[in-house]
């Protein structure tokens, strides 16, 4: 070919700050619309932290979460002040003392408030392994009193240190809410992908067995495969197992998304003109439909993250799926199953907000990738 | 749509039929089974059994032959006989065990559902005519919240504010004091005092979700070129609004009562526990627990073959509600 | 199909008895309860250099004939002949992906719709050097220079090559759509409806293009469209096509001057004109009833229901493609009707 | 309610005269309108010819008041006189106002491009007739539903009795815009406002449409504003046309004036890049060259002025054009109105 005088009028030049929009990366411009979705940023700011929070659980928390203190059972959250009388002071917290009610013979704390307990920080106290490797004594912060303890979230009826024992709740419940989405993601994109991609016999199938599922009350079916674990089983192998089921059940919703991505891809003119150039299936699926669903598929697993949490949560909180010594946040709330311990000791209700939070969160997240996700929507 | 129905309810047998097995490979799963566990009992009671007599009780009981065989005895005694069989730990039929609580289930899932369409339908329709309002960020808020709050914590929750404020123990469904005494008006009163936590924790849960797909439906339905057209004919906002995008928003949503069975199911299970309700969860939990395998596997098999049929319900009544499935 | 007459040479494709049934689906089981007959017996040959327009409804198949000879879909039956660079002969019909591929290079498609036939994703360097780089021939710096050639070419500034899809309005994109097609130098091109989502003064623009580029390059077109005006502007000869069948073939201006089919004549007849007098005159013939289903045609003529002038013949027996005059006519009364066409 | 001494004409139906509406979107502003005049006599079809993005929809829009929720300017004045002497004040009337819910499907009824969705798919033909009439009329359920049959019958629907029990999807597209043409009669408007109704068919089924309004249009003497972008429709439905370029009327005038002696460039251009069938085939296509410009950044001076061939430097793209007058009521927004070189049309 030869090449000569166009054929058809040049178009003018656009402005600088515009042809910035006209080459940006899909990704850029996804995230450019997610950035104006301010709840969502603000989820992904709190995620951040309390996924840094639960990986340094043990450096963070001052201490370790089996350690009791049987003079320190049912312990109020120590409220943390900076002005002691009347004047500035750094961060401290009062001593408390121990009381018994002598009609009801019950333990009652009091501060003190002439005892001034600063809250220091990389303190010394009990040992741990950095990491789960480096054995040190650091922590992030502490009282260095060795009868008192800063309990920012009050303590159990061993009087273990909530806020300790949630971050390291953290640790568990999250991540069984990520691996049991790695899972039904797995499994939805794999089925997902044969349902939408080979349709037929093979779609009819799987929505089939997709409906199916759906039809099956969920929390019954989890607790039948849950009390079929049998108690004896090392916890670790339990927490693998209780994800897994999880995500027998989770993985319909991903799958729909991805089979209807695909099948509405399949049908797009883009992918005709691919394929008419001699373009082969692998090209066509890496290059066309696989960028245009990761989007979509972010999005849904991101909403898919807190079913995967709360069904953890409920299935420990009814005694089926994990179960101590592991901590997770269901396996705290188990200590507010009764009104008498809630009404003692309203603060054991913490980690089912930290559940809620951690939801609202990952929802949030999820609608803002959702309405991000197609940036070329007309 | 006689042939439809037809059809649909023939696709519905092998779903049953799949359920039913789901469920007794469930109760077979844990390990040992029915003898174990009940030598185990007897064996705890001071009575000295052999090996050989435990063989000989698996042989009896059928329990060393092929697992298909076995679900054909369980599921055929079920179908022919309405014979759930016996639970262990309530040495007891377990069809005198489950009928009761799985009745008081459904009318509490039921109502919850009604609750639950009765809140969601307006303030969906409200939320999404009157878009970026005030009220529609409270209502949003009040969705969030209510999918981020698990059934149990807000129960728990509930409950202690009864407690604490209004000095109501409304753990249960009657106070001790009426048990087991004849239904009076004191009674009533009583129970009505109870049953609206649960009702309200069922349907907070459900709602919340509910108006979220009422509002995004309807969005989708207002912008459609037929609400133009009926705009065009001089109606008012109010009969354009219910009498056209609402009526067909309205399908989706009853194709969901299916989906929002099993959702209600699982839901009643958790909040029961936490409100000691004489419901299915409780005992189903307790069933489940101590691997009392025949009362665990009827109540899933009998949960599961609710929502199956609440599925077939909801899919007739959408093909019934929209014409456009109704002649395809 | 060893029966068939060799493809003259200056034709460039040559298709004979195509068909293409598609299954309809039903139920639950999806059982396959009937078939749609979108291409029912399709012939016709394209020379070399000239545009060969195809005009019909919608339903009427027109585009599935074109997806059929890029072999976008598998054949019902029938052949597809189409001569390669080489001059040699190679039929379309039975060949797997694999073989089609370097097939491919020579015959090219432009699409109706410009905004969902470029993928969003990816930028015009990446988007017009797709067939270059699945040809693999070429170093990334030849095929961004190549890309930016292409792109004056239809008339788009070089510098866009970094730019993504979205920044482009619908004429534009749909040059985009030309850039790639050309990408491979290809012999052959289809264009399905190029214009009918554009407004009429771009529209004026591409068919300008796209004559220019015809010119310059020895193009085969294939236009596909239901804008008669169009099609007698740009193409040399046409089809016509009625609910799958072609009913009318030959040279555009004595189509145009004197349709011999019936449908032809309704069709140039219901083409709305830029001209207030022809109103007046009154003679426009108004087809009562509807296109027919493919799905469930009537028997005989597929355009008996509608036809002025159909008897029981019509009625009961499917008419054949008959030559009279230099042109093919599937009508039973072909030469008894005084049919009028357009034009002075 | 109605003004007794009227301004308009006894002949006229509907007059616009300086209508604006604006859009607000994340974009910026949107001028849809830009100061629009036009009027619509008695028995008359308007044709409004336009490309898209000219404003043509959004004008018929502020007749009806259905302008959307994001509209921040909505200005002109709007004048009905569905009987002689019967004066309306339309615009400023808000959107729920019950004097324009009173004229909606009443006085006037309006017709939509897309037949496959502008009804509902919920309800029968029938049943969606018969609501606008037990609106606006005081009679029975009984009678509405004859009346409907009678409606179905008159847009030569075959089977009236049978279709109004039909659902719209089990109708074909020409189908349902005859129905739909039948809800827009069913109070026998005065005035038809037809929004594309044959875009989205084919030609023999548009040929039948145009037909049918052209033989409703005789029968009952109504006035129809008919929008379109094509040419050859405008031609052979329209008694008189207003051309529309990014929200103004760039001419105005009787359908022969504007086919065979328009005045403005733009019409000019339009006519000439449309390839007419019979016409001894011409290599080229004239061109407009340029695109349509985005409706945030409207030229200054006459719109039209960069992709003008005629444009005169330091006029046209400073000066907002006069509206040039000509004899029978044709007019051109167009500094070089009537100084155009003449051109065989």
């Amino acid at each position: 070919m030869t090449l000569e005088a166009t054929a058809a009028p040049v178009e003018p030049e656009t402005a600088s700050r515009e042809e910035d929009l006209y080459t940006a990366k899909p990704w850029t411009l996804i995230w450019w619309r997610f950035r104006k979705h301010k709840l969502a940023v603000a989820s992904l700011i709190f995620m951040i932290v309390l996924g840094i929070m639960a990986i340094f659980a043990d450096f963070i928390s001052p201490y370790t979460p089996f350690s009791f203190s049987k003079l320190n059972t049912f312990a109020p959250p120590s409220v943390v002040r900076v002005i002691h009388d009347g004047s500035l002071h750094r961060p401290f917290i009062y001593a408390v003392k121990r009381k018994r009610d002598p009609e009801t013979a019950r333990v009652l704390y009091e501060e003190d408030k002439t005892k001034v307990l600063p809250i220091e920080f990389f303190v010394k106290g009990q040992d741990y392994k950095f990491l789960g490797l480096v054995p040190t004594q650091m922590h992030l912060f502490g009282v260095s009193d060795r009868k008192q303890q800063i309990n920012l979230l009050g303590t159990d009826s061993l009087g273990r240190d909530l806020f300790t024992r949630l971050l390291y709740g953290a640790r568990v419940t999250l991540s069984a809410g990520l691996i049991g989405v790695a899972f039904s993601f797995v499994l939805g994109l794999a089925l997902g992908s044969i349902a939408g991609y080979y349709g037929g016999w093979w779609d009819s199938g799987i929505q089939r067995l997709m409906e199916f599922i759906r039809s099956v009350p969920t929390i019954p079916l989890w607790m039948g495969l849950a009390a079929a674990l049998p108690v004896a089983w090392d916890p670790l192998f339990v927490y693998v197992l209780i994800t897994i089921i999880l995500s027998l059940i989770g993985w319909t919703h991903l799958a729909r998304v991805v089979r209807g991505r695909f099948l509405s891809l399949r049908t797009e003119d883009y992918v005709l003109a691919s394929r008419l150039c001699g373009a082969s299936e692998y090209r066509i699926v890496t290059k066309h439909m696989l960028p245009a669903m990761t989007s979509y598929i972010i999005a849904a697993m991101t909403l898919a993250v807190p079913e995967m949490i709360l069904g953890e949560t409920a299935l420990s909180f009814l005694g089926l799926g994990l179960r101590p010594p592991v901590v997770s946040w269901g396996v705290l709330l188990q200590d507010a199953q009764n009104l008498r311990s809630i009404s003692l000791a309203p603060w054991l209700l913490s980690p089912g907000i930290a559940v809620v939070l951690v939801v609202l969160a990952f929802n949030f997240l999820g609608d803002g990738l959702r309405d991000a996700a197609d940036p070329y929507g007309h | 749509m006689l042939g439809f129905i037809v059809r649909r309810t023939l696709w519905a047998i092998p779903t049953l039929a799949f359920v039913s097995f789901i469920s007794f490979v469930i109760i077979q799963l844990p390990p040992g089974d029915f003898v174990t566990a009940y030598v185990a009992q007897l064996r705890n009671g001071g009575e000295y059994v052999t090996e050989i007599e435990e063989a000989m009780m698996r042989a009896q009981y059928g329990l060393n032959d092929p697992l298909l065989v076995q679900y054909w005895r369980w599921i055929s005694a079920i179908i022919f006989h309405g014979d759930f069989g016996r639970s262990l730990e309530w040495n007891a039929p377990v069809s005198d065990l489950i009928w009761d609580r799985l009745a008081l289930t459904l009318i509490i899932s039921t109502l919850s559902m009604v609750f639950t369409w009765i809140i969601a339908i307006p303030v969906g329709v409200y939320s999404a005519t009157r878009q970026y309002s005030f009220f529609d960020y409270i209502f949003t808020i009040f969705g969030f919240l209510g999918k981020g709050i698990p059934d149990f914590l807000l129960a728990l929750i509930l409950m202690w504010v009864a407690f604490i404020w209004m000095n109501l123990d409304v753990g249960g469904l009657i106070s001790p004091q009426f048990e087991g005494k004849p239904w009076d008006t004191a009674k009533i009163i009583n129970m009505l005092s109870h049953i609206w936590i649960p009702l309200v924790v069922l349907a907070t849960g459900g709602a919340a979700g509910l108006i979220r797909v009422m509002r995004a439906n309807m969005l989708d339905e207002l912008r459609k070129p037929y609400v133009e057209t009926a705009y065009a004919q001089g109606f008012s906002e109010r009969t354009v609004v219910w009498r056209y995008p609402v009526r067909v928003a309205l399908n989706p949503f009853i194709s969901t009562v299916g989906w929002a069975l099993p959702a209600l199911f699982s839901g009643d299970v958790i909040t029961a526990v936490v409100l000691n309700l004489p419901t299915t969860g409780p005992l189903l939990l307790q069933a489940l627990k101590m691997q009392d395998m025949y009362l665990a596997g009827s109540f899933i098999l009998i949960l599961s073959v609710f929502t199956v049929i609440g599925t077939l319900v909801s899919d007739i009544l959408l093909a019934w509600s929209d014409p456009r499935i109704r002649y395809s | 199909m060893s029966d068939m007459t060799p493809v003259p040479d200056d034709v460039l494709l040559s298709v004979n008895g195509l068909k293409k049934y598609f299954p309809i689906n039903h139920g639950w089981l999806q059982r396959q309860v009937g078939e749609v007959k979108a291409v029912d017996d399709v012939t016709f040959d394209i020379k070399k250099g000239e545009t060969f327009g195809l005009v019909g409804e919608s339903g009427s198949g027109k585009s599935t004939v074109a997806r059929l000879i890029l072999r976008a879909y598998t054949l019902t039956d029938g052949s597809i002949r189409f001569r390669r660079a080489d001059d040699s002969i190679t039929e379309l019909g039975g060949l797997d992906e694999k073989q089609l591929r370097p097939i491919r290079s020579e015959m090219q498609m432009i699409f109706q719709d410009p905004y969902s036939s470029l993928d969003p994703r990816m930028r015009l360097l990446d988007l017009i050097g797709e067939p270059l780089v699945i040809q693999g021939k070429l170093t990334k710096d030849e095929i961004r220079d190549r890309v930016q050639e292409l792109l004056g070419l239809v008339g788009l500034r070089p510098e866009y090559v970094m730019r993504y899809p979205h920044a482009f309005s619908g004429g534009q994109r749909q040059r985009i759509g030309i850039a790639r097609a050309l990408a491979l130098n290809p012999s052959f091109i289809a264009a399905d409806e190029a214009v009918s989502a554009l407004d009429v003064s771009v529209a004026a623009q591409n068919i300008n293009l796209l004559q220019d580029l015809q010119e310059k390059f020895g193009l085969t077109y294939m236009f596909i469209t239901h804008d008669l005006g169009m099609v007698e502007h740009i193409s040399d000869r046409i089809g016509v096509m009625y609910v799958g069948r072609m009913v009318e073939l030959g040279d555009t201006a004595e189509i145009f001057r004197k349709p011999l089919h019936p449908y032809t004549e309704a069709l140039l007849s219901a083409v709305p004109q830029p001209d207030p007098r022809r109103r007046k005159e009154g003679k426009r013939i108004i087809l009562k009833g509807e296109i027919a289903d493919p799905a469930n045609p009537p028997s005989g003529c597929a355009f008996n229901p509608r036809c002025p002038y159909a008897t029981d013949l019509c009625r009961t027996t499917i008419p054949a493609l008959r030559e009279i005059s230099g042109r093919q006519v599937r009508c039973h009364h072909a030469e008894e009707l005084d049919l009028t066409g357009v034009g002075e | 309610m109605t003004n007794t001494t009227t301004n308009l004409p006894p002949e006229r139906l509907l007059e616009l005269k300086d209508v604006n509406v604006q859009f607000e979107l994340r974009e910026g502003t949107v001028r849809a309108v830009n100061g629009v005049s036009y009027h619509v006599n008695r028995g008359e079809v308007l044709g409004i010819v336009g490309e898209s993005g000219s404003g043509k929809s959004v004008t018929v829009r502020s007749i009806m008041r259905l302008l959307p929720k994001n509209t921040s300017r909505d200005d002109g004045s709007i004048l009905f006189q569905p009987k002689p002497g019967e004066e309306i004040r339309i615009d400023g009337l808000s959107s729920k106002s019950k004097k324009i819910r009173d004229l909606r499907g009443d006085a006037i009824g309006m017709i939509f491009q897309e037949p496959m969705t502008a009804l509902s798919p919920v309800h029968t033909i029938g049943t969606q007739i018969m609501r606008t009439i037990l609106l606006h009329r005081n009679c029975s359920k009984k009678e509405a539903r004859e009346r409907a049959i009678e409606l179905l019958r008159k847009v030569q629907l075959p089977r009236p009795e049978q279709l109004v029990d039909n659902y719209p999807h089990q109708l074909s597209g020409g189908m349902r815009q005859r129905a739909m043409i039948a809800l827009a009669l069913s109070c026998d408007p005065v005035l038809l406002i037809a929004d594309e109704p044959t875009t989205a068919l084919d030609v023999t089924t548009e040929a039948q449409i145009l037909d049918l309004l052209r033989e409703l249009q005789a029968e009952t003497g109504m006035s129809i504003i008919f929008i379109t972008h094509n040419f050859g429709v405008v031609a052979d439905i329209a008694d008189r046309v207003a051309v529309m370029y990014l929200g103004q009327v760039v001419e105005t005038g009787t359908v022969d004036d504007i086919f065979y002696n328009p005045q403005h460039p733009y019409t000019r251009a339009l006519l000439q890049s449309v390839p007419r069938l019979g016409q001894s085939p011409v290599h080229r296509l004239k061109t407009i060259p340029g695109m349509v410009p985005d409706p945030f950044n409207v030229p200054r001076g006459c719109t039209f002025n960069p992709r003008c061939e005629f444009a005169v430097q330091g006029t046209c793209n400073v000066e907002v054009p006069p509206l040039v007058r000509f004899s029978d009521d044709q007019q051109a927004r167009c500094h070089l109105a009537g100084k155009l070189p003449q051109e065989v049309a």
